[in-house]
Formats: C-alpha cells, structure tokens, sequence
C-alpha cells in the first residue's frame, strides 16, 4: 500500500492549486460564490437604472444623503450580521435602538454631558443584548421569541422611560454629526463604515469570528470541539445590542430627538439587508461586505423611487417587487 | 378661485418652472389621504406640478427624513412638509433654507428651537392644534354627559406625537365630574380598537363614554359598543373628520366628531406655495378650521365634505387673487 | 455471578491496574426512557491501545460520549490520569487531554478543511486583545496533516460540506491526531475508509501508541482490533459485560461475549 | 451469529411496549414532550391569574370575545405552522390578508354577491400564496426575503386598490357572522376551530402533512426518497395564502369595513403563536394545537391586561415579560 | 490503450451482456472545479450483485447518486431494463424500480422510525381525496421490518435522531429491503453495523440476489465483496478502470488496481 502521494490524488488536490493560481476571477464566477455578489450586481442595477431615468441621482449630493440615510440601516445590519451567522435573529434590534434612544435623551437632558449620555446609550443595548444573550444560550430559548419579547418589552420601557413623549435634542455637537462631512462621506456614514471593518476584521480574522461562525454552522460539532457555544452567543447579541446602541446615537442626531414610537421599518430592513447579502439565515455562513452593500441597496432603492416621484402607493409595490428581484440573484446560493 | 385665475396664468409660468414637493406623513390613514387630495385639487387648479411623498408608516420618523432629504437636493421651488414629529425632518429643512425655497408647514408643526438651532426657515404653518381639538372634543364629552361619568380613551400608537396631543387636549377640556378610567392604545387600527373597546365594556361596566384619536379606530369602538347592544348608550367621539365618520354620527354610532378637514389644510398648503413662489409674503401661522359635527349638522357636514359645511376664512386664497 | 462458562483468559474487571490513566466505574446514564448505561465500568493503560467492541446500540459511543464530556453520567465515577473528574463540556475534556474522533464526526460543515482542523486551536498573530488568525499558517500546516492521512486529497480551502464520507473522516482524524493529548478516542474511525487510507490510520494508531499516547479505540472490525489492540472490552445492552487482554483472547470469544452466547464476566443478566 | 430475537436485545424495545402500556402520562411528563404543552400550560397559568384578580375574567361574555377575538389570529397562526413546518416562514401573511380583505370589499361593493367576493378574496389569497410558493421553490429564493418582497407589494396593491381609503361592508350575513353564536362560541371562532381541525388531520394523517414534516425536517433527505418537496413547499405557501384568504373574511366582518391597514401586528403575533406552541422554526416539527393554543395565549394576554386596566406604556412591557415567560417552559425542547 | 500488463482476468469493460439491467456509459459530472466523474462507464446484470470499490473520493457515491436520480450527469448516457433513461428526480428512479441506501442515509432525523420506513410509501385507508394514513397498519409492518434486521431494536416510535449509528443505518436498509425493486443500490451498507447485524444485511442481499433483485454493492470490505459479488468494478478518479467477475479475480488484483499500482483496462492515466 503506497504511503505516498500517487498521482491518482488528481481530481482535486492540482484543481486546488489550479483554483489558488487561477485567482479572484474563476473564484468570482463559480455559481457557489456569486450569491456574495448578488447584492452588489443588484445594487450597480439599480444605480444605472435609476441614472438613467433621473441624472440627479448619481449628483454628490444625493449620493451623500443616500450615505447618510444608510448609515442608521448599516450599523443595525452588522449586528444584525452577527446575530444571524450564529442562526439566530434578533427581531429586538429595533426596539432596543429606540430604548438605547430614549435613555439618551433623558440622561442628556439631565443636564449629564453627551459623552456621558452616548455611553448611557451603549450600556443600554449591552445590557438589553446580555440579557436576550443570557436568556437564548443559558434559557435554552428559541431566539425567535425571547427576542420577539424584547421587541416588545424594550418598546414599552422606551415609552415609561419618556412618558410617551418625543424630547427634543438640541446639541452642537450631535448637528455636525449628523451633517457634517468629509468630500461626500457623511461623518456619520464614515462611523458606519468603521464598525463595519472592524467587525470584518472580527468576523474574519480572530478566533472568536470563527466560533461564531462555527456555533452558527453545527453548534453540537462546535461545543464537541470545545468552543463555548452559549458564551458565543451571548456574545453576538450583545454585539448586537451595543451596535443598537450606536445607531441610537446616529438617529437622536439625525431626528433632532429622541422618541419613544418604535420604528419597526428598521427591524425588518436590517434583516432584508443581511439576507440580500447573502447571508443564510440557518447560519454558519456569513459576510459583512453584503449586509452593509444590502444596507445601502435599500436605501438607494427607496431614494430612487422618490427621486422618480413614484407615487406614493406604487412605492411598497416596487420594493417588494425589486427586493424579490435582487434576491433573484441570491438563487444560485447553496 | 375664479379670481386667481389671471394671476395663476402669471404665476403658472413660474409653476411651470417651479414645481412643488409635498412630503406628509403615514401610507395607510385616510386622513392623509384626505389631505392629499386637497394638495392635489389645489395644484390642479393653480396649474402647478406637484410631487407628493409619504412615509411608510406614521412612525417611520427617519424614513421620511430620508424622503425630504432624496427631494431636498431637487429643483423644487416650494415645499410641504407635514412632519411626525417636531424634529425629524429638520435636517433636510434646513437644507432647503440654506437654497431659499419656501416651506409651507402643514397639520403638525415643526419643533421652532430645533428649527432656529438648523436654521431651517419656516415660511407658514397651516394646521389646527391637535391639543385644541381633543380640547373641542373634551368639551362636547361634557355637554352631552351632563351627569358625568367614567371615560376611557383610546389612542394610537404609544407614544405617537398628535395621538398624545389630542388625549392630553381631551383631559384639559372635560369637566371636573368626568373620569377617565382607562387609557389604552389601539396602534390606529379599527380591529384592535374594537378588540380592545371590546375588552374595556367588560371591565367597565358602567362606562358613559369613549374619546378615540381618530375616527378610523372611532368606528371600531363605535362597533364594539353595537356589537354589545350599547349604541347610544355610549357616547363616542372621535377627531379626523373623515367621510364615514360622519355617517356614523348621522346613525348616532358616534356621537360626534371633532374634524380638522385635511383636504382643506391641503389645500391651502398648496395655495400658500403658489403664494410663496409668486413672492408674496405669507402670514406667519393660519388656523385651520376645526368643527364639531354632531347629529344637528351633520348633514350639511356630509354634503360639503369634504370641505367645512362652515365657511372659514382662507387667506391664500385672498393672496392669490 | 452467573455459572462461569470456564473462561480461557483472564477478566480484565478484577485487576484495576494502578497505572491506569483512565477508570470508568458504573456509568449509567438515561435519555428520557432508554436506559443507554446501565452502570458500564472499564479502565484503559498508558501507552496502550484499549478497544471496545459491542453489538449496535450497545452504548458504546454513549460511553465514550460521557468521557469525552459530551454527556455528564447520572451516576459512576470516572478517573482520568489520577484524578477523578467531571467534565461539564467537550472543552473541559480537551484541556485534560482528551482528544475524541466522534462517530457522528463533529465537523462544522460551512467552515473549510483547515478551519475545522484548527477549530478552537486556532494559530493566531499578534499580542493581547489584537491576536489575529495567521490564515497561511493554518492552511499549510493543514495540508501537510491531510495529505498524510488521505489518498485523494481535498483541497484545504474547500468546505467539509463537498467532502465524500471518508475524506471527512480523514480530516476529523487529523484533527484528533495532529494535537498531542494524553487520551485520543476514537470511534469506529475506519469506518467509510478505503483500504488504503484504513492501513494509514492503523499505521498512525501505532505510531501514536509508540509515541506514548492511551488510545481508545470503538471497531466492528473485529481482524483490526485483534491487529491494533492490547486489551478488547465488550459492550452488550449498556454494560461492558467483559474485558480481555487481546493477546489472551480470539475472534470466537468475543463474538460469543457480543452475542451473548457466552455469559460475560459481570452478571448482567440478572439486573 | 443469532438470528432470532436474543434478550440482549432489552434497551429499547421493552421501553417502547412499556412506553405503550404506561400512556399518555408517562409520555406527557416526558420532558421531551413538555414542549408540546407549555402553551396550554402558560395559557392555564395566566388564566389562573387574570381570574384571581379580576373575576370577570371567566365571565361567559368576556370568554366568548375573547375567543371571537382569537379567531382571526387562530386561522393565520394555523397558515404559518404549515409553512413553518416546512422550515420556512410566511412574513407576507398580514398583508395578504389585508390584500384579500381589500378585494373582497372592492368586489362586494361592486354589487357581486357574498359569495362571489368571499371567493376572490380566497383566489386572492391562493394566487399570492402560489406566486410566493413558486419563487421560493422553484426561484430558488430564501423565503425570508420573497415573502418580505411579497409583504410589500401585497400592502402596496391594497393601497392602490383601495385607494387608500376603508370601505364600509354592511351585509346582514357578515354581521351574522360577526356576531352570532352558539353558546359561548362565537361562529367566527367555530370556524376557525373546524380549520384547526381540518389541519391536524392534514398534518397527521395524510401522505401530505408527511411530507410537509418530511421536507422541513430535512428536504434533501426526503426528495431522495421521491418526495416532490418543491411542489410540498410550493402548496404550503398557497395554504398559508387561502387561510390568509379566510381570515380577511373573518376581518371585513368583524370591523365592518375593509382596509387598507398595514396590520403588522397580526404578522409577528402569527409567528409568535407559532413558536410558542412549540413548533420549531428549523422546521420537521410541528403540532396544531399548540399554535391554536399559543393563539388563545397571546388574545387572552392582551383582554386581559385591559381588564386589569394596566396602563397603556405598562401594557408592552407585560406582553413582553410574559411571552418570554411563557416560552420558558419550551426549554426543554430539543 | 496502455501496455496491459497480462491481466489475469477477462475485462468487464468490453464485454456488455445484453442482459445487463443497468448500463452506464461515460458519466461525467462536476461541482464547481471539481470534476467527480470524468466519463465512467460499467454495467450490472439482473439477478446478480455488482459490487463497486475504489479509494475514499474516487466517485463511487457520486456515480451510483447519478443512476438514481439525485444528480443529473453533465453528460454520457444510462440505460436502465432495456431503455435510455433520464431520471430527473429520485422519485421518477425509483417508480423505474431503482431503491437506494445512499451513504448519508437519507433519513430524516425529526419522524419516527415507521415514518422513514414508509416515506412516499405511506399505507393509507379510504379513497378519493379522502385518503388517511394507515399508521397503526405501517407501526406493525414497520416493527416486523426492523427486526428481522436489527438486534437491539429500536422502538418504531422513536426518532431518528435518537437512534445510535448502527441502528440508522438498520432503519435505511429495511427501507431499501422493503419495497421490491428491480435495482437495489447500497452505498457501504454495513460500514456502521456490528457483527450480527451485517452478518444478517449480508443474508439479505443473498436473499434478494436468489430471489432475482439486482444488486449494486459499494463497499470498503474486500472479504465482504469477494464473499457476496459475482462482479466488481473498482473505480478511480472519477473513472471505472476496471470490471472483473469475482470469481476470476482476487483480493491482490482488486488493491493494485484500486491504488494504481496495477493499470486497469482503459487508459485512464492518459486524460
Ligand atoms: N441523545 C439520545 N437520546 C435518546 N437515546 C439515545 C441518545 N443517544 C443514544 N441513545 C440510545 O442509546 C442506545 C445506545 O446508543 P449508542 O450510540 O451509544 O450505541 P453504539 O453502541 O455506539 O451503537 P453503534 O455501534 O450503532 O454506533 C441506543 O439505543 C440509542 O438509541
Ligand atoms: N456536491 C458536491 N459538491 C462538490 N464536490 C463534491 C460533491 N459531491 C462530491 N464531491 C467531490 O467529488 C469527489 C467524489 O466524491 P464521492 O462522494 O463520489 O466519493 P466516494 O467514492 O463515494 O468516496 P467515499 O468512499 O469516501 O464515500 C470528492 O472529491 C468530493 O469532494
Ligand atoms: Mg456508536
Ligand atoms: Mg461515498
């Protein structure tokens, strides 16, 4: 019996090679990865369409509001990202953003100065996120619904903190994040796009992003190897929930104040955005390049439309429709 | 009308080169409907081209940010902003301000610090105060429950601005024998309300009365009370002022309505913009007309709807001839 | 005891030996009403390799299951390198060194060849909180371990999902080998081999016995246990109902111990 | 080598004689099975509790509102087990139901009959069902994000066929429907009731509830075996759109007018009943009874919040805590 | 064709019966870059066992997945009792009468023992649309089913997922065992199963071989093949390089040429 390396050993140790060698565009075009890609080839889509029909659109300043109108959706899609890679879902995201929103407003205008506010913010979706974390992993509860209370619970938190109503934030320093810019980036687009390297980085580069991923993608094999599963879970949600936190600070600024209505397009959104990204909900899988490029799909879509002056009630058409469409190019996924 | 015909014909000119953007508030409610067909009916007898935008939902406070913003950047002359709350759209308005085109503020008003604070500036604001009239509404609770009694209100969804408004307004304008025994919040939506009005008959029942923030959720409450066989027995009054409802006061499911005719605010937006890009000066604030209908004129209330079966006073118009 | 059907060779379950570096003792162990262990006591020696043989369903990999800290046993004591222990997690087990090649084969399917490899020992650059993966590291490394056990060799960067059964085995196989523990169980990890990636795996047994390494090892291939083993336990119906040093046994006995046509050393069909 | 049945063959199949024999209560304090019952469980608790503190909880008038009140719920809930069953999820249900509800009241006014409206909203229902069913089974397409799409152009159709505005129904039978019972149940919820039954028998005693659990239990496994599991997930959507269908009709009675709202509530309520009643949402298994109960669950929370006059800022608070509560006692769930 | 070395054994390859019930001509199929079968060809005769060996990733579960319908082959040709056929899905294989117990088993793991066992298969009462399932009817059948293979039988009732390796693998047997066919096809039927129990699915291919069932055999087991088949293929890199009746061959020539040491028939060193 031959201990050494045949040369039977063809079928795929030379493809191998030949897939290293051969680089990015063969790897590109394999139907297996072109689902990463969807969502950008939905996105250059929708651009040259929406060029086309109206020149403003590609204007540097509607390009920068688009980017600034992404930057909220963006943050809130990464932690959705990481949520969603260990095969949960966090349905709290947005709720917990406007509870995050309203303790910042109310530790602001106690006078406490906004950095001690901001921190009041992050604090507040970590603890949110530790408690969903601590629930799912240690509870052993679907996701699903423990986060589906959270929905609800940080909504009605939200409302008894601000006694149901909107107060208003006047600060220096939240007007020029909210409208201060670098060329056509936004500083709060710029925020949004280092959370989302980072969390790359983390996903991709660091031990811990492999356990996510490996949690997300068969939790029995992971713990039987010895990843800690339950604190890898926790963890994700607390990522989500201090991301939620982040995003509350970039809408108290955007809106000028910080209310207690929950905004539910932001929940279903940060998930459509993670899904268009190629992002499988049963885990295991996960980039952050497509949720942010989802993000940003999105929002384009919605700006276009009303760039175009589509009518009001043919606007929740034409998303659906071109949502189903982008998704199209998802098929080729596994 | 007749009169601004010559002068429309000028400032159709300018319309032609001036288009006007409207962005109002949630999708789904017939009062913004209303109200767009007012923005409409104006424009088209101005002869100006008008886009109007909305948000998806009555909570969608930063995605209709995001649509003033997309329209913001645009070559539009005048805009209408009807916004959710005091501040979300602030950024964009000033944004506008900073190019010098009018902004006509409509229904709810814009927060004025955070608008001085931005910079944003407002030419005029239409609208009836949502407090004045849940305050109309107080008061017509206590005329037709002389006795007083228990009260419940129903609101929209927690912690919505103009909901909030129009029960605080309500508590200020009851007399002193009225109670309100329950608050609750039916998501202005007729089913819930009716579920949840449904549910308050059990627990209250020796109820007089229901005070709904608007006449969509006024219908399912005004349902649960006919499904409990109570009709009439239980006042309910609602704020809007929409078509159905006063046919509801016209069978006697509803007591009365407080209506703030959006088609009219509409409307006169529209005319204000006209007035704006002709560079006339606007009047700062404009009340519009709010009405109490109940059986006695609600006739006349239905067959001019949907304008006031009053007459009111419309100083654009004045501008414009 | 049973009448005792005189048995050639010695039974293993009276003679604990002190150098043992793993003792089970009366595991049971219940999943809701099947009763897998019902009270299963073995040991393995150092530098040996231990096999367990049994029917399906006999509880063999339940045992080793609550070994390698999969399952925690309702009762029994379990002694593992002179010390009594209970692992709460596979990852409590495996800092104990105990390294284990499940049956079901643990891989995580979306990750690459070299990332289940390195799953938790993950080769990482950089100090303190800023310690990133050396992905290079890890895949030449991981080459190296796979084309040493498989003979159509998956290419490391591809996912375990596109892998035939036995290149999975191979690489849950390289995985338990390539870090040295003092215990590497392995079950039934010849399986979906072909034969010559099965005399490879022989071969690395061997050498990890002479190494020093305790394997366990779980065979319905009774012409393997014979060839790799030093001692052979019997499963049947979740007791280990005999043990033998392989040398003083043969192929007919542990059939009979397996089947049940030869009574077992522990009289299990009493309970 | 034995051939026969030797004793040695005593781990297991005596347990399932016994298991046989010993019966329902052994198996129901199976922890295995618990999770089958924590909803009746939850839903007896939380009505032990409402009635202790306030008697008319169990009044023959508040339970029969209750139960009208669930039925809307109970038939949506009902729709999303079977698609969830397949390990997918229907987020376009609500908006269905409103779309049906709008076409059912633009036909009736229309003057065609009861009948002939009823019918549409149900061709309604099963058209859009089968448009979702057909992108996700054959397109390929996550259903998260089909259905999402399809959540959107459904409620952008209704808008654009209602105009925006509610139409008042007033038809004799419909209020009939609305408001008649027998005893204390209502008709509307013995409707739904025979649709739960109907379902349970589809789901556990026909070849096709096997397959549904088949084909979510593990879809490449089952069309290895010949189960056509694209048609399978195509007719769950199609289910889940007539029961939509129905729904509306329930909806149109009970309000008395058809509307263009949104009723997002309905949509996570759906869902929500569902995972409590145990029902996995990775799909292969499912009961009836248990989202029926989770439905009864949830209407039964919120009546009886508002008996107790609980604050409305309070009220999102409890429905959360309590949720989350309730779904504890899925732990044991696999 | 390369030099043959004097192959002792008449090739398979150029000799197809016109009996055969199963003939596959230049399959070939690839994943992305990775190409499974490069143009495999063999054929299997009614009333026979036909075995197939070949190292771990040669393409033996893909080509046997491309007969029965899972994948279709990119291109080459299969003829099945006489006719050219195409199988889209599993399910139009096995109406033709093709059964298959694939390698990963193809079990789902959330039904119960029965409902695998009469998956798409279902005994059902009634008729028109009315149709209910018979389940008492399948739990008896079912029970008599199992253990005719297995020793410790699982309860019927019970879920897949809590069955241990073998007794999977038992429940996938009996399901291919169950339903007469005319092709039976087992990828590595007993790799997971104990002494007795492959010892009885050994019995049963024999039964169903004499009862006139093709029967296509994937194992690692070179005993077991020379034992059971009457012919065999070895494949290699994604091609059969060889066929020889079993009675002509032996154990030796079967492993070089599975290794390459020994040329096979066609010359796949050339591609
Ligand atoms: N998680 C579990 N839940 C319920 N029953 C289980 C579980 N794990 C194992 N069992 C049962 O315990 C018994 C022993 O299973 P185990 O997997 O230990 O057998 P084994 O000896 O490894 O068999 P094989 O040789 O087939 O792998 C079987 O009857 C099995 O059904
Ligand atoms: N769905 C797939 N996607 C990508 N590659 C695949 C797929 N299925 C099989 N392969 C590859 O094709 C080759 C042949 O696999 P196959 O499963 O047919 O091998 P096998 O002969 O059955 O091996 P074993 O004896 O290990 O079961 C392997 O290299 C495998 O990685
Ligand atoms: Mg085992
Ligand atoms: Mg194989």
């Amino acid at each position: 019996m031959t201990t050494t390396r045949t040369d039977t050993a063809t079928p795929s140790a030379p493809t191998a090679q030949r897939a290293r060698a051969g680089g990015l565009i063969r790897w590109v075009l394999d139907p297996a990865n072109l689902a990463d890609w969807a969502a950008l080839v939905g996105l250059v889509v929708l651009v040259v369409v929406f060029q086309a029909l109206n020149s403003s659109f590609l204007s540097a300043g509607n390009i920068q509001s688009m980017l600034v109108a992404a930057a909220i959706l963006v943050v809130l899609a990464v932690g959705q990202t990481f949520v969603v890679a260990t095969a949960g879902i966090d349905l709290s995201i947005a709720s917990v953003m406007t509870l995050a929103a309203v303790v910042f407003g109310t530790v602001f205008a106690s006078g406490a100065g906004l950095l001690v506010a901001a921190l009041a913010a992050l604090a507040t979706g970590a603890l949110v996120g530790l408690a969903n974390g601590l629930v799912i992993s240690k509870g052993r509860i679907t996701d699903f619904i423990v986060t589906l209370g959270t929905l609800s619970a940080a909504s009605g938190l939200a409302l008894i903190i601000a006694d149901g109503k909107p107060r208003t934030i006047i600060s220096g320093p939240l007007l020029r994040l909210a409208t201060g810019h670098v060329g056509i980036f936004g500083y709060s687009f710029l925020i949004a796009l280092v959370i989302a390297v980072v969390a790359h980085v983390v996903l991709f580069h660091t031990r811990f992003g492999t356990y996510v991923l490996a949690t997300g993608g068969n939790a029995e094999a992971a713990s039987a190897t010895g990843v800690p599963t339950a604190r890898i879970k926790t963890a994700v949600y607390v990522i989500a929930g201090v991301l939620a936190g982040i995003a509350s600070i970039l809408l108290v600024a955007r809106v000028g104040a910080a209310e207690p209505a929950a905004n539910t397009a932001f929940l279903l959104n940060s998930v459509a955005a993670v899904v268009l990204g190629g992002v499988s909900l049963f885990g295991g899988r996960a980039t952050i390049v497509g949720p942010v490029i989802g993000a940003l799909l999105l929002t384009a879509l919605v700006n276009g439309l009303t760039l175009l002056g589509v009518s009001q009630f043919y606007q929740p058409l034409s998303v659906g429709v071109v949502v189903v469409l982008a998704a199209f190019l998802t098929r080729f996924q596994k | 009308a007749c009169g601004s015909d010559d002068s429309s014909s000028g400032s159709s000119a300018a319309a032609q080169t001036g288009k006007v953007a409207a962005v109002i508030k949630g999708l789904d409610n017939p009062f913004f409907q209303t109200m767009e067909s007012g923005i409409k009916q104006a424009a088209s007898t101005g002869g100006t081209s008008v886009t109007i935008q909305a948000a998806t939902a009555i909570t969608d406070t930063s995605g209709q940010a995001d649509k003033l913003s997309g329209l913001a950047g645009q070559d539009y002359k005048c805009f209408i902003i009807n916004p959710i709350t005091g501040t979300n759209l602030v950024q964009g308005l000033a944004q506008i301000s900073a190019k010098n085109v009018p902004i006509v503020n409509i229904d709810s008003p814009v927060d004025a610090d955070a608008a001085k604070s931005a910079n944003a500036k407002i030419a005029t604001y239409i609208g009836t105060d949502n407090t004045a009239a849940g305050e109309l509404a107080g008061k017509q609770m206590s005329t037709i429950l002389p006795g007083g009694g228990k009260v419940a209100l129903i609101g929209g969804i927690s912690g919505d601005v103009t909901s909030g408004a129009r029960l605080d307004g309500f508590k200020k304008g009851i007399a002193s024998n009225i109670s309100i025994v329950q608050t609750v919040a039916a998501d202005w939506d007729r089913q819930t309300a009716l579920t949840k009005a449904t549910d308050i008959l059990t627990a209250q029942p020796d109820l007089k009365g229901f005070f709904v923030a608007n006449d969509d959720m006024g219908l399912g409450v005004a349902k649960a009370i006919s499904n409990a066989g109570k009709t009439g027995r239980i006042k309910v009054i609602s704020v809007d002022g929409n078509k159905d409802a006063f046919e509801a006061v016209k069978t006697g499911d509803l007591s009365a309505v407080v209506a703030q005719f959006p088609y009219v605010i509409g409307s006169m937006g529209m005319e204000a913009c006209e007035a704006a890009m002709q560079g006339k000066t606007l009047p700062q604030s404009v009340d519009a007309p709010v009405q109490v209908v109940t059986k006695d004129n609600v006739d006349k209330a239905l067959s001019s709807a949907p304008k006031p079966g009053e007459s009111y006073t419309d100083p654009f118009a004045e501008l414009l001839k | 005891m049973s009448d005792t059907t005189a048995a050639p060779a010695v039974p293993l379950i009276h003679d604990v030996p002190a150098d043992a570096i793993l003792t089970v003792e009366d595991a049971a162990i219940a999943f809701g009403q099947v009763r897998a262990l019902k009270g299963a006591s073995m040991h393995a020696r150092r530098g040996e390799v231990t096999a367990i043989v049994g029917d399906n369903g006999a509880g063999k990999s339940t045992l080793i299951r609550c070994i390698s800290g999969v399952h925690a046993p309702d009762s029994g004591r379990i002694t593992f390198d002179g010390h009594e222990v209970e692992f709460k997690t596979p990852h409590a087990a495996r800092d104990a060194g105990i390294e284990t090649v499940h049956q079901n084969l643990a891989l995580v399917e979306d990750l690459t060849v070299w990332q289940n490899l390195f799953l938790n020992r993950e080769i990482v650059r950089g100090v303190g909180p800023l310690r990133l993966l050396d992905r290079r590291a890890m895949r030449s490394r991981a080459d190296e371990m796979v084309s040493s056990l498989a003979v159509n060799v998956p290419a490391v960067g591809s996912r375990v999902r596109r892998l035939s059964g036995g290149q999975r085995q191979a690489v849950s196989i390289c995985r338990a080998a390539g870090f040295a523990s003092k215990l590497i169980i392995m079950d039934e990890p010849t399986a979906a081999l072909g034969v010559q990636e099965t005399a490879r795996v022989e071969e690395l047994i061997t050498r990890l016995k002479s190494e020093g390494h305790a394997i366990l090892l779980i065979s319905h291939n009774f012409a393997q246990v014979l060839r790799l083993s030093d001692a052979v336990w019997v499963m049947r119906a979740g007791r280990c109902v005999a043990g033998r040093r392989t040398a003083q046994t043969d192929g007919d006995e542990i059939v009979g111990l397996i089947t049940g046509a030869r009574a077992g050393d522990i009289p299990v069909e009493a309970a």
